[in-house]
């Protein structure tokens, strides 16, 4: 049953140390306050699992919180690589996190197969690529039926799912808009669920029956924090923060100025500085 | 009119797209051939990004596959789990279009490592949906400038299988799928052979030597038995790509071009 | 692509004699028309697929039409049986078709699987039920990292997919809204897809970016038929009939009354006859 | 105020939903029952239809499981494929509720076929959602009125297991769910034994006998060894359910009630 928490107390109570978690948002809605709340919180020795690691992860990888990452595209999108994450990959630093990687269609299949309760995920995938080999969790099964040889891959079951959202209610039912990626997948495939929302309303009665729309009983916290998806956007409400993703390209590019920037913007910040982040990015 | 190599390769790329076509742009693929076609002779073509998107006519191009223009301007948005498994794996799509870090005269692909898997010298961003999108799309379209360290002999990992080891190396694996049937480049129009399934130019953008292309490719380069001129970009096609390329850049304060 | 055509058509091009047909709709925009102008062009020897036979098959059933049934539920809702299916199992009337039932979670996964371009579907299903021992397509898969078994049938890949919706536009883009069942799934699944609409309007413009909405380019056919779903109903345009399905029980619990009113209402009747039959049920 | 053995069944069997159960509605359940908890006890109470509404509160009862107006009155309406595969097999449901043609000691139920399946005396619906709601609903609770030929010694077919044999059978079978724990007929409230997980009498609804319940029940009848007497019910649970049934008749125009 989903409480209206404030960030810091959310994290605090759902995200522990050594837990497996999946902060989601395909290229849209990601969750970056509610990582920056874990950021400052110091949570440590974390399976970090997310299609797109993009510049989310390359901060919590840098800072340091990563034992294992799972993940199926690594870029810095529209920019180029993810320098943080290069730097743990290649160098060993600040640590030398596991990595388990699949394809795209392999993530969203095993987001698909957390949310539906199995324990893995049956696709037809993988033919002729070489993750096949140097990721042990890529197995197959047999059509019993055609015989065809099909990719199975573990289903995603995260201890804590963490997405940004629109709005929730006051019940803590939650509307996803726009690129809905795996955000009900991965809320529905997790033991407990944190949801950052841009705004709390009073109900949802107005909305278009088939909706993408999390039931408050499948929530554990909802959090308001206006602008938490920057520098990604929020359908609706701002836009797309073009460059600081740029700007991320410098800032991790060393060690010593990401550390920097990170002290400054997440360590010295507080979820309040996203409202302000977003503020000519609004629509209009 | 004059013009550049990239955009030549673009317009090239651009003109091999049909109007019924339904077109999977994938990660580091030119969605600016895509919708140079969308707005030139191919109106009807539907886009799709692997975000969700179905049916997309952006006015300026996108900095990311899932940009918010993508799903106002889509017909319908999906989930990405619906997105790989109905659409990409239902076998909806006609065209996969992929760009690539390395790539080998079979069309195979590499953005995964250079170097070792376990001890890379660079670790590019991955395979995103190309795995996938190799072997689902009905055929797939590959674009990417010329130079000897993307053109190689052989790549360092396997992230998309293209024609593997050529021949008829795609129905050993039981794919019936058609795999790479042309590669763009800024010097050239390939095509796989018939029967070998080795990249085989077919036609030398105009000003390009042979030599050049030589030059700039890591494997040894074979030329079909009538190597054609690609023909000039056309006015219309020119202003439609400049255009496009000028909105977007305007709408994105001069940021840097789409790339994901 | 779809091209907009009259029922007639539709039905005389995309149907053929001995095709794998699926007829779908979950309770809602079931596509009644469609079914009676396939009786009345006299198709035979199909396996018609549907979770829940309801009248529009227990109506092909007693006109013959059916070599094979695959379904999940084969009640009349809210009445009690069907009683033409009734007859052609329990006494052969007027044939005795050949039988492959299933739950409503393993047809849901076939059609499913199916619209994904797989072989099967697997799921967590059957566990202690019987009708494993008399339907020999439902069988098993380990999943290979927790050796549980799972429950596996072929996905269903039918000929022709036959729908109702609310809408198309003039490109043959179609809408489905409220229940859509399957609506999805079925279409994407078949080789051929007939589509009934309540209208066509110009274009989808200002809709819901996440609703559920058919491609043209998935579609074969696009059809016009003002209550093409009655006596079932269409979310915001027409309600339930819910007197026709209980006259319907009175009407197919003999043979001859069956036939009669087979003979009057639709074998002599045609598509337009549905917009009348809807008059009084319309939304205010 | 005076009541029937049917009203005493159906507010029996809805004073076990709790305020945040998940209840799914199942094929022949009594959705009065779940509408009852809703209107009286339970009003946060999350009510599911297989035809993928998420959260309805009807007005009236609905004629089918896919009623308009459940849509209507829903949160969310989703495809019915992710209603079996998120919703159901995800294990997010607390209480499943269905009925029985026939049903034996152990919970296992039949709606399938009386007789033989293959040469059937009659032809029942079928399975429709109850096998897997019958495996991955935490808890079931089953209702349906008492006669000899619904509660028999053995079910023709197993549409949907119960405790199979009884004891430990449903976790050699690998269930890890809890399976039927309550049965409300017009004459008793039942739950299984904890160790044989037969059901045993916990208490009769009032003015009604042992006997009356062993001449209506197919198998021997166990009681608890304190069998109680359900409490009346109460002016606000009856007038309840009779205005919902009245305003349910007003509605569908007096046609049959719910029972699909």
């Amino acid at each position: 049953m989903a409480r209206i928490l404030t960030l810091k107390d959310a994290v605090g109570e759902l995200i522990r140390d050594g837990d497996t978690v999946a902060f989601e948002g395909f290229t849209h809605l990601i969750p970056m306050a509610a990582a920056h709340e874990t950021i400052r919180q110091r949570r440590k020795d974390l399976t970090l699992i997310r299609m797109t690691p993009d510049i989310i992860y390359d901060q919590m990888i840098g800072m340091g919180m990563a034992r294992k990452l799972i993940f199926s595209f690594a870029g810095n999108p529209g920019v180029g690589l993810l320098r943080r994450l290069r730097d743990t990959v290649e160098n060993g630093w600040p640590n030398r996190p596991e990595i388990e990687e699949h394809s795209h269609a392999a993530m969203a299949n095993a987001y698909e197969a957390g949310a539906a309760g199995l324990p893995c995920a049956v696709f037809r995938g993988y033919l002729g690529a070489d993750l096949r080999k140097v990721n042990a969790n890529i197995r197959s099964v047999t059509c019993p039926f055609s015989g065809e040889e099909l990719a199975a891959v573990p289903a995603i079951r995260p201890d804590v799912a963490v997405i940004h959202a629109q709005k929730a209610n006051r019940r803590g039912d939650v509307l996803v808009e726009g690129i809905v990626g795996v955000q009900k997948e991965v809320v529905l495939a997790a033991k407990r669920a944190l949801v950052t929302v841009e705004e709390v309303v009073g109900d949802f009665d107005d909305l278009h029956p088939n909706l993408c729309v999390l039931p408050h009983w499948t929530i554990d916290a909802v959090c308001p924090v206006p602008g938490g998806a920057h520098p990604s956007y929020a359908y609706g409400y701002y836009k797309r923060d073009n460059a600081a993703y740029l700007e991320w390209d410098r800032i991790s590019a060393d060690r010593d100025s990401f550390l920097a920037w990170m002290k400054a913007n997440v360590l010295e910040a507080g979820p309040e500085v996203f409202a302000e982040r977003v503020g000519t990015l609004r629509n209009g | 009119m004059d013009f550049t190599p990239d955009e030549m390769m673009t317009i090239a790329a651009a003109r091999a797209l049909k109007n019924d076509d339904v077109c999977f742009v994938g990660i580091g693929a030119p969605s600016a051939a895509c919708n140079v076609a969308r707005l030139t002779h191919a109106p009807d073509i539907t886009l799709i990004y692997e975000s969700g998107t179905l049916g997309t006519a952006p006015e300026v191009l996108p900095l990311s596959i899932g940009d918010g223009e993508l799903c106002e301007t889509a017909l319908t948005t999906v989930s990405v789990p619906e997105m790989f498994r109905y659409w990409l794996q239902g076998g909806r799509i006609s065209i996969g279009f992929l760009g690539a870090a390395q790539l080998d005269r079979f069309g195979n692909i590499n953005t995964t490592v250079i170097g070792d898997y376990d001890k890379p010298k660079v670790r590019l961003p991955g395979g995103g949906g190309a795995p996938e999108i190799a072997s689902s799309c009905r055929e797939i379209f590959i674009t990417m400038k010329q130079s000897v360290r993307g053109l190689v002999r052989q790549i360092d990992f396997f992230t998309s299988f293209g024609h593997g080891a050529g021949g008829e190396a795609r129905r050993r694996l039981g794919l019936t799928t058609g795999g790479p049937t042309l590669l763009v480049t800024d010097l050239a129009v390939w095509r796989p052979d018939p029967e070998s399934k080795e990249f085989t130019v077919r036609s030398l953008h105009p000003g390009v030597s042979r030599d050049m292309v030589r030059d700039s490719c890591g494997w040894p380069v074979r030329f079909a038995d009538a190597v054609e001129e690609t023909p000039t970009p056309t006015p219309l096609e020119l202003e439609t790509l400049r255009d496009l390329h000028a909105r977007t850049r305007a709408a994105h304060n001069g940021q840097r071009r789409e790339a994901k």
